[in-house]
Formats: C-alpha cells, structure tokens, sequence
C-alpha cells in the first residue's frame, strides 16, 4: 500500500519471521527484536498510530508482500540482489555475521560451512527461503545434504536429536538458539565463509512491495536520522549485536548490495 | 356402463431380454372389481404398475378413459406423452402398495392431506377434514396424530388407502396390499377394501393372493402367466372349472397351503 | 514458564479454531447441499459442474488446496487481472470449506439415493412434481440419516483447522508453534494441545448428536 | 535448481516441463510414507480392533478412548508430538519414519473401525447357524466370518490408502520433501508457485482418481458372498 | 416312547421389562411331532432358540433327554452350564431357520459336510457322501456343487433342512421354514418336511403359519399366547373345536386368508 493509504487507515501491518533476535512475537502479543523496535520508532515518526503485528514463515516474507498480506517486514531480511528482483529494500538496518549451531561438544568437530562440502556425511539445517540456501550452493555442498526447516523453532531439536549435524544461520540467530536450549551450543573458531574472495557479511533492512516506494522513501529518511543517535545503537547491542556489526550497517548502501553480482 | 375406463391394446413391456408384458390385451370397465391371480414374475405388478405411470412401455398402448395414457394425440399421429399429460391422467389413479410406502416422516393426517395441498391445490383445513373424514371410514379416527411406525402393519396399509381416497381418483389399484402383513392382521386390510367395493362405484383393480377374498368381492378374476391373461372368467368359473391346464395347477400349488 | 501460563495463548488459539471450525462447517454444509442435489440434476451441466466439483475438491489433498489458495491464486489472479490476494482467515475457511463440502456432497448424495425407491414412487402416484417429491419427501428422510457422517465430517473439519496455522492463521497449532519457538517445552505444548482439540471434538460431536436428535423429532415418537 | 536439476524459467511451459522430474522425485517419497503409514495403519488397526472387542472391559475400555482420542486430534498436532517429544525420551526416529508412524498411528483408528464393522456385518444369522452346527469358536471365525469379511474390508481398507496419500502432504511440516514441500521449495526460490503447485494438484487428482477406480474394481471383483470354499 | 424328550419347567425368560416366557411349561415326547401356532411375539420362535442355546433362560429349567440343558449337577446344586456341557447338549438337535442362514460362500455340498468333518471328525470323503445322500433326499442331488445364491429359495431351505439332519440330531426344530418362501414355493418345502415326518423317528417341533400343513403332519398342536401355552389338543380337536376364546379368535383371524 502507499504512505497516503497507511495514513488515512491509521493501521500498518508489519510482519516478522518469529526470529530471535531480528524480529519476533513474545507469548504476549508484543512484537520485539532489532527490526520491530526500530520499526516503532520509525512508524511513530511517520505519525502512524497503530501497528498490525504479523507473523509468518521466513520463506513467506516475500510472497506475503507481493500478496498485499502486510506493508513491510521487519525481520532484517538480507539484501540479496534476486530478492531485489521481487522487493524494494529499505537501506541497511543491522549487519550480521553468519554463525553455526551444533550438538553440545561440537561431536563433528565443525567450524566452517565449508566443512559441509569436503565431508559429504554431514547433514547441515537451513531455513527454507533463508540465505544460506546460496552460500551452500556456491560452497558445493551438494543438495542431498540439506535439511530444509520451516522456522528456527525447530532447529534446536534437529541438532539435537542428530536429524541434522548443524544448523547454518547467523551467528545472532546460533546465539540466540544456543541459549535457548539444552543440548545445542555455537560452533566454536568458527570460520567465516568466503564466497567470490569476500568473507560473507549480510546486511538486513526492511522491505516492502514493489509498489510502496513511497512509503520505503519515507521509512529512510526516518531511519538514517535514528542511526545517527545512541537509541538506535542501544537498541541493536541490546539485542546482542556486537559493535562491528552495529558500525558495519553502514559500509554498504542497498544500492550497491542489490548491484552485487 | 359398459364403456371400459382401462384398456391395454397389444401392449408389449421388457427389461433387456427379459418379455414382462408380452402383447397383452386387458380390459376393464367402470366400476368393475377385478381381481388378478398368477404365479411370481407373470407381470401382475407391472399392469399396475403401467396404468400408475411408474413403468414405461415398449409397445402397444394403454388407455384410460378412452385416452391414451402414455401417449398424446399430436397433429393426428401418437407420440409419447410429456410430464403434462402424465400428470392429468394420473388424477383419475390411486394405489396401495405392498409396502404400504407411507410417508415415515409425516404424521397419519398429513401423509392423507399432503397431496390434497400440494397437488389439487386444497386448503390446509379443507385437506386435514377430507383425512379426517377418510381415517373415520377405514377406523382409524383415533391415529391421526401419529406416525406411521407407531402403527401396526394393518394399520398402515389402512392409512395408505386412505391417502390414496383422498385424491378421489376413479380407479384404485391394489398391490397385493396385504402379503407384508402377519396373518392376523390380514382381515381388517381385506374388510375395508371389501366396503370401498360394495359401498362405492369405484373401479378397482386387485392383484391378490388371498383367494378366498378374491372370489368374493370380484366381478371377474384374470390369471396372469408369462405377462399374458391367459385365461380370465367370474370368480365361480375359474376357482371351480379353470379351462386351462396352467391355471389348474397354479390353483392347486396355492390352495394347498 | 509453567503450564498455567500456556494456556492464555493457548486458549486465544482455541478461539480461532472455534470460530473457523464454525464458519467452514457451515459453508461447508451449504456447499455440500448445493452440489449433493446437482450432481443427481437432469441437467447435465449442472450435474458436470457438481462432479467436477466433488471430484478435484476430494481428489486433492486440502494442504495443496490451501496453499494452492494461498500462494498460487494471486498469481493466477495478476495473470488475468484480478486482485485475488485472500486474507490467510478468508483462504483458511474457504480451503476448509470447500474440501469439506466436497465430501459432504457426497454424503448428500447418497442419502437422497438412499430414500427408497418406493417412497419417489408414492409420491409419484400422488402426482407430487418431482421437486415436491425432492424437498417434501425425500430430504426430509434422508436429513436425518446424512447427520452421523455429518457429525464425523464436521470433527474431521475440526482437525483440519490445524493446517491453516501453516498459512500463520494464529489457530491453536499456531500458537502451539509460536510457544514451542520460546520455551522448547514440546512435551507440555502438544499434550496440552491435544486434549485441548480432543476437548473440543467431544463438544462437537455432542451438539451433532443433539442436531441429530432434532432432525430426526419423528423417528423417536412413540406410544 | 533442486537435487542437481535446472528449471528453466524462459516461459510457464518450459518452468513446467523442467521441474516435472523435480517434482516425481517428491511424488515418489509420496508414495514411499502412504505404503509405509497403510502398512502401519493395517497392523495398528487390528490390534485396536482386537483390544476393542477384548471381553474384559479392563482392556475394551482404554483400547475405545485411545482409538476415539486418536480419532479426535489433529495429525499435523500428532506429527508434531512424536516428532518432538519422542525424542526427549531418547526416541529419535528420522523425519520420514516419524511421518510415516504418525501417519500409520492416525488411521489405525479408523481402520480398526474397519475391521470391527467388517466382522459385525456378517449378521446374527451367521453366527447362529455356525452355533446350532456346534462349530467351535475358532472354526466360526477363521471358516464362518473371515471369509465373508474380507471382501468387505478389503474397499474400505482401499478407501483409507486414499486418504493416506492425501494426507502425505502434512509430513512436508517435520522436513520430509514430499511432493508438496519440493513444490513449495520450488516456488520459494523462484517466487512462482502457480506452477508447481498447480501441477501437484493435477498430479494428486490423477493418482486419486486412478487408485479410486482401482478400489471400485476391485470392489465389483471380489466375491460378494465372500472367499469361496469348495 | 412316554418319556418326554424336551421339557420346559416353568421356564422364564424377559428381555428388559418384556416377559417373552412366562413360567412356560411344556413336553414333547420321543418321536413326537409337535406344531407350535399363535399370534406374532408369542414367543414361539423363542422356545426353540432357547432349545437350540442361542438365547438364555432366566428363570426354570429345560430338559433335554432329562438332562438339564441350560444347568449343570454340580455337587448336587444345578449351577449355569459351561460351554462345555452346552456343546455336548447341542449335539441333540437341529435347527432350520426361517431366513435359511445357509454360509454363501460354501458350495451346497460343504455346507452340509462342514459340521460333520469339524465337529463329529468324520473323513471330509465320508462327510461328502453324507452330504450327498441327504442332498439327494431333498432332491438336490444335482445342485451339490452349486453355491446358495444360485438356489431358488425353496430349494435353499431343502439344503438347509439336509444340513441339520447330517449331525444326526434326535431333535429337529423348524422356525416358520417356510415363511420366507414365495407361495409357489412352499409346497417342496412342506413335502420334504413331511417325508421327514412320516418316515423318520425324529422328534420334530414345527413353528409355521401353515395350518393345513400343520394339521395334516403333527401329532399335536399347541396354541402359545404371552409367553405360555394356552392350549393343546390333536389337531382335529384344536382347530375344529377350540376350547379358549382367544384360540377360536386367532384361528378365525387366519384361516380367514
Ligand atoms: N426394474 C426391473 N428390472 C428388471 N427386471 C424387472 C424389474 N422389475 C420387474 N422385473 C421382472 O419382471 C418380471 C415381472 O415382474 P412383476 O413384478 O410384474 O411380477 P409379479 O407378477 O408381480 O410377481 P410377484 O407375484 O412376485 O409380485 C419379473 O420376472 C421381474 O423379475
Ligand atoms: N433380542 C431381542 N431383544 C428384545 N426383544 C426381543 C428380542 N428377540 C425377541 N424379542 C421380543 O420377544 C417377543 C417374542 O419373540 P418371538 O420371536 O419368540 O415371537 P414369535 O412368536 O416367534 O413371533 P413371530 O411370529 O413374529 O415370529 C417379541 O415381542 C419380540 O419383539
Ligand atoms: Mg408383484
Ligand atoms: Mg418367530
């Protein structure tokens, strides 16, 4: 929808992947996490008075817009060039590292993705519609070896219970799932893939409908004034974002990540 | 009176190979009782059957009333009658079934009263008299209120007469309406046939295993075999000299019973 | 946590459930009456229609209904020019429904068929049109015998309202999922949840019962 | 690309035609789970089915309240429960045989009905003419009602290995690429999902037709007045 | 040939609140053949299910060849029999049912040779010999390979008469055999039965709607009204002079036919 239709409903409905720590919904009802904080503060600006929280599926972000069933996601969804094919992007809220979940004791003794491609024995987890999904292919893990979940909710128990060796994701989300659950740690000397001669570094930003341009102007001019404040840095470390990745956000512009070949 | 109201011209019924009506000529005349007798399969039930528009036939033609019932006079020649004609013609029938086929969801009155409102287009009211007057006649005044399965088998049947009364048809057909019932329900079934007979210039058509009722209340008896009338007469004449050979020994296979 | 805080979530999912469960048996119903009576129509396009119906709604599985509904028909609908971009609530009962009332059809079907032949022939030699035959004779004895695997359909109904927690309709397997995503407390979660549907099964099937009681008033009279 | 297989994404047609081979590598994981459950189901079934007609009302009772609880809730909710909670008590089966148990688990109840109504249909009659000729119990059974079961259960049994596959698609929610999740992968990663999820329907109303005429068949072939004995 | 075979002692029997045998008592002697008749519900189908053990008693005892048939002497107390006891009991009588009760999925000749391979142990060549022996006693000697659906019903009631009769039982019991039957039919039922009676030493006890049948055959008639045995006599003396008023009432009803 546009800015002007947002205004005159009074409503926007902002969805996240039930993410923790980029975007998810407490047993409350109350939305949390680096992109649905920051997403308040933004929408009040915008002087939007309600906020509709949706969650959904990791994989149905996108479709999910392109349906119309919400205006924007915040769930620091990765700016990838094919995604800039489907969706516009907001420029780049976070930047994260990439991470890996394992059984307690590390029993595989893994510490790279690319691990997955020289041992053919290993199952590696990944979500569906999740990023990862192309770091693995260009590495060559070949396709037999991937488990595709639904959401992180499941991934404690596919490491666990061995249905899968580890769980690829970014090192927020392995924290973060790591401190959930018994049984489940974050790889350690953990090696940072390289893909192209570059080591992977995602940056996440909120994104919208083809057609929301608009409300994507709007949303950045918001958000390149917060970043300039200490609430915004608050709010992301607050969630476990190291403070390279709090100054990386700003070393790419969406333009440039979404020209990335 | 002597004009027949029913009349079959060579009429000719089959199912696949199978010949049920085979060339049948069969009359009847207003007023008349007749009673049809034969062993299973001779097509009894079909002549009823037939005249209630519930089975088509292959061949031949069947009148009622002087009128063709399943075909129409169109522009001289004979074609095969539509839902209209079929509809007017069958308000000059009624039936009683073998199985009574009572309405189960409907009360006594209203199974008596329905196609009164539905079909002759009475008033409630009007209808609900007409059953009452009815269920009086076959002595049933008191079941008005009650469902079919709450009544013996006797009973039923009786209503099914009634229902059949109530649209004042000029021809009842009765199908074998007492085999379904126990033996002792059997003589109150028969007696109010046996006063609709005397008591009313209705035509009736009864086909019946009950031999004894038949040879008292028919004008005529018809013995059906292999979906002809093989041989037809007063009652006296066919119970006691049957000039058929098939006939004899149909009567002496029941009437040992 | 403990288990007593579950259950407010939880019961804001069961609430969903309730109202889907309610609104797709019910367009369920209408659905299945409508096509049950078409498929035994004279007319052969409306009898096409209706097996065409019964036939690709039974002959697929309700999870591709619903995502077929979900994600492929926007599609099909930018394709001609059409905004078919349903809510997940209105896919949700509509996939539900429709599956439903295809199996419903044919229980309709099968109970008018199943009205005996001699009941169409009484009212035929009563000279009833053959639509007073269908809606004075027949429906209301074959009513009362679609009511058992009605009742059956409508708790099967209410098992499949857990597929559409798989379009984020927040239903009480939703809620189960989004709970389970916090604590990891599988066991509690899905027992809880399971007696929470074998709670409301049991309810249903009671207020079938008592439907069925009601449609049938006539059978039950007695001396 | 999916298991070492290019799409082709040039025009719908061609989408379609390259995924095919996608997709009936899902459809044969399909029909993997339905055998595996319907097997599952069949064995379940008649041990619920024999522990529902125990003469003791110690075992009859709680054998009728699982099969009804098993009846009443959800197999996504089931699926989830032996996926997730069988393995907190060191159960850890993989995702195609925890689907295919669940699977198995959900229709035992029904296919136990099955063979109870089955055995109940041949009548009283039955029953009673093996019992005037003093037949022993186990000769009624094996000689009398079996014979005459069977041509009964086996269409219904038939019936239910069409639900089954139906119902295949709900394994797709613990990981296992059946049809429906290779589609749903498929769409994910070209954000076209008319395609494969429309050909999953044509392909489901094929195999459902096919399998339902074979059941009818079937049907019209076994001996009505049950397996024949010279 | 005075010792009573059978014997009801003030044999009891309700279903709920519905007394179906009220304190009945009643004998039949060896080689007697004995006709039961009375209005539906009477509880004449009843009593010979009991005797057959396909329903329980509640009250009273049956004799059967003055041994208790429902009770065992157990340390001089009679005591509810084991199937043990019933089994050997059974072994006394046949049974012919109304509805046949033939097995369908039996070829004529098995269902006749069944019982005797499996309970008596005969050779399955001995029991086909048996088999077609009885068979050619009812006159089916052709049919033997012949399954039960491709019979006529007259001639699916003759096997099941031959059926009983290879266990050689002392007692046979016929509940309306002939009542499923179409008219046509009855007759090569009755003949059979008949034959059985005057060439055998059976004892035999008939329940039928056949009075003609019944006069000419049985040695006895009695008249069964509530559960008990109202009244009992030779044949010619119950149906030309009936002493209760209910007897001449339900005779009326029947015969009227
Ligand atoms: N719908 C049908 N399809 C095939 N054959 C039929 C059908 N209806 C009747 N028949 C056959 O037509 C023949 C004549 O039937 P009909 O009912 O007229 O005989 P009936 O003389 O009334 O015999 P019954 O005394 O047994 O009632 C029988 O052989 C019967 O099997
Ligand atoms: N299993 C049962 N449960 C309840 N009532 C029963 C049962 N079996 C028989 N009855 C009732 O017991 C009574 C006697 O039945 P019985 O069959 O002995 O009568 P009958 O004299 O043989 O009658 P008919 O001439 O109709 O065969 C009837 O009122 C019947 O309804
Ligand atoms: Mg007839
Ligand atoms: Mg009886």
């Amino acid at each position: 929808a546009t800015l002007d239709e947002i205004k005159a409903s009074g409503t926007i409905r902002i969805a996240v992947a039930n993410e923790i720590p980029y975007g998810y919904v407490d047993p409350n009802g109350e939305a949390l996490g680096a992109g649905p904080d920051v997403a308040k503060h933004i929408v009040e600006q915008l002087g939007i008075e309600n906020i509709e929280w949706v969650t959904t599926n990791f994989s149905s972000l996108i479709p999910g817009l392109q349906a119309d069933r919400f205006d924007m996601v915040a769930a620091e969804m990765a700016i990838l060039p094919e995604r800039c094919a489907q969706v516009i992007y907001s420029e780049p809220n976070s930047s994260y590292g990439e991470g890996l979940l394992v059984p307690a004791g590390n029993p595989k003794n893994i510490h790279a993705y690319a691990d997955f491609a020289e041992n053919p024995d290993l199952k590696v987890a990944i979500m569906a519609g999740a990023d990862q999904l192309e770091m693995m292919q260009a590495l060559g893990v070949p396709e037999a070896n991937l488990v595709t979940i639904a959401s992180n909710a499941d991934a404690i128990s596919t490491v666990s219970t061995g249905r899968a060796d580890a769980y690829a994701a970014t090192s927020l989300t392995a924290t973060g799932l790591a401190s959930q659950g018994s049984g489940v740690e974050v790889a350690g000397e953990f090696v940072d893939p390289v893909i192209d001669g570059n080591e992977v570094r995602s940056w996440g930003g909120f994104v919208f409908a083809e057609g929301s341009t608009d409300l994507r102007d709007a949303v950045n001019e918001v958000l390149a004034e917060f970043k300039q404040t200490e609430d915004w840095a608050a709010i992301l470390t607050g969630y476990g974002f190291s403070q390279a990745d709090v100054d990386g956000s700003s070393h790419r512009t969406t333009a440039e990540l979404c020209a990335a070949e | 009176m002597t004009d027949p109201i029913i009349k079959f011209d060579k009429v000719g019924k089959s199912y696949g190979s199978l010949k049920v009506l085979d060339g049948l000529d069969f009359e009847v005349k207003r007023g008349e009782k007749v009673t049809i007798i034969g062993p299973s399969g001779s097509g009894k039930s079909t002549v009823l059957r037939v005249l209630m528009t519930l089975e088509t036939i292959n061949d031949g033609v069947v009148y009622v009333g002087n009128e063709p019932l399943w075909h129409e006079q169109r522009s001289g020649a004979l074609v095969p009658a539509g839902e209209e004609h079929l509809r007017k013609m069958r308000r000059q029938l009624g039936m009683v079934f073998q199985q009574f086929n009572l309405f189960p969801h409907m009360t006594v009155r209203r199974n008596i009263a329905e196609a009164p409102v539905k079909v002759l287009g009475l008033s409630r009211q009007d209808a609900n008299q007409r059953a009452e007057e009815l269920l009086e006649m076959v002595g049933l005044a008191d079941q008005a209120h009650k469902y079919p399965h709450q009544l013996s088998g006797g009973q039923q049947q009786r209503v099914g007469i009634a229902r059949a009364l109530a649209m004042r048809p000029k021809v009842m057909l009765f199908d074998e309406p007492t085999s379904a019932l126990d033996p002792e329900l059997v003589g109150e079934v028969l007696n109010v046939i046996a006063r609709l007979a005397s008591e009313h210039d209705l035509t009736m058509l009864l086909v019946t295993h009950e031999m004894r009722f038949a040879r008292e209340v028919s004008d005529r008896v018809c013995f059906f075999d292999k979906g002809q009338m093989k041989e037809q007469g007063t009652p006296d004449e066919l119970f006691t000299a049957p000039r058929e050979q098939r006939t004899r020994d149909f009567l002496k296979a029941v009437l040992n019973g | 946590m403990a288990w007593t805080e579950y259950l407010t979530p939880l019961l804001q999912g069961a609430w969903v459930t309730v109202q889907l469960t309610v609104y797709s048996t019910i367009l369920g119903a209408i659905l299945a009456f409508a096509f049950g009576i078409g498929k035994l129509s004279p007319n052969w396009l409306i009898k096409a229609i209706s097996v065409g119906y019964i036939e690709i709604f039974r002959g697929t599985s309700l999870l591709v209904q619903l995502f077929w509904l979900y994600f492929a028909l926007p599609v099909a609908g930018q394709a001609v020019g059409l905004d078919l971009r349903l809510p997940p609530v209105v896919a949700g009962v509509l996939a539900l429904s429709l599956n439903i009332g295809a199996y419903g059809a044919e229980v309709v079907r099968g109970a008018i068929q199943a009205v005996q032949k001699n009941q169409y022939e009484a009212a035929r030699a009563l000279n009833f049109t053959p639509r007073q035959a269908l809606f004075g004779v027949a429906l209301p004895q074959a009513i009362p015998e679609m009511m058992p695997p009605f009742g059956n359909l409508a708790v099967q109904n209410l098992k499949d309202t857990a597929l559409v927690s798989l379009i984020s309709l927040g239903d009480l397997a939703f809620r189960a999922e989004q709970l389970r995503n916090f604590t990891q407390d599988s066991t509690t979660i899905f027992t809880l949840v399971l007696f929470m549907y074998f709670g409301m099964a049991l309810v249903l099937t009671a207020i079938m019962k008592l439907l069925e009681r009601f449609v049938g008033r006539w059978r039950h009279a007695s001396n | 690309m999916l298991f070492g297989i290019e799409w082709d994404t040039s025009s719908e047609l061609a989408f379609a035609w390259s995924i095919l081979p996608i997709l009936l590598i899902g459809l044969w994981v399909t029909i993997q789970a339905t055998v595996l459950g319907f097997v599952v189901a069949l064995v379940l079934g008649l041990v619920l089915a024999v522990l529902k007609g125990a003469p003791s009302r110690f075992v009859s009772w709680p054998a009728n309240v699982l099969c009804e609880f098993i009846r009443d809730t959800p197999l996504l909710i089931q699926l989830f429960f032996l996926y997730y909670v069988l393995p907190e008590y060191g159960l850890v089966l993989p995702a195609f045989m925890t689907g295919a148990l669940a699977l198995g688990l959900q229709y035992s109840a029904y296919t136990s009905e099955v063979y109870r109504a089955g055995l109940q249909a041949i009548g009283r009659d039955q029953r009673e003419a093996a019992r005037a000729l003093n037949f022993p119990s186990a000769h009624t059974f094996t000689h009398v009602l079996l014979p005459q079961a069977i041509p009964r259960i086996i269409p219904a049994m038939g019936n239910y290995l069409v639900s089954i596959m139906k119902d295949v698609p709900v394994l797709s929610v613990v990981t296992v690429l059946e049809m429906l999740n290779v589609a749903k992968i498929i769409g994910d990663r070209t954000f076209d999902y008319m395609v494969p999820l429309s050909m999953v329907g044509g392909l489901y109303l094929i195999m459902t037709l096919v399998a339902s005429a074979g059941v009818r068949l079937l049907d019209t072939r076994l001996p009505k007045q049950g397996l024949p004995l010279k």
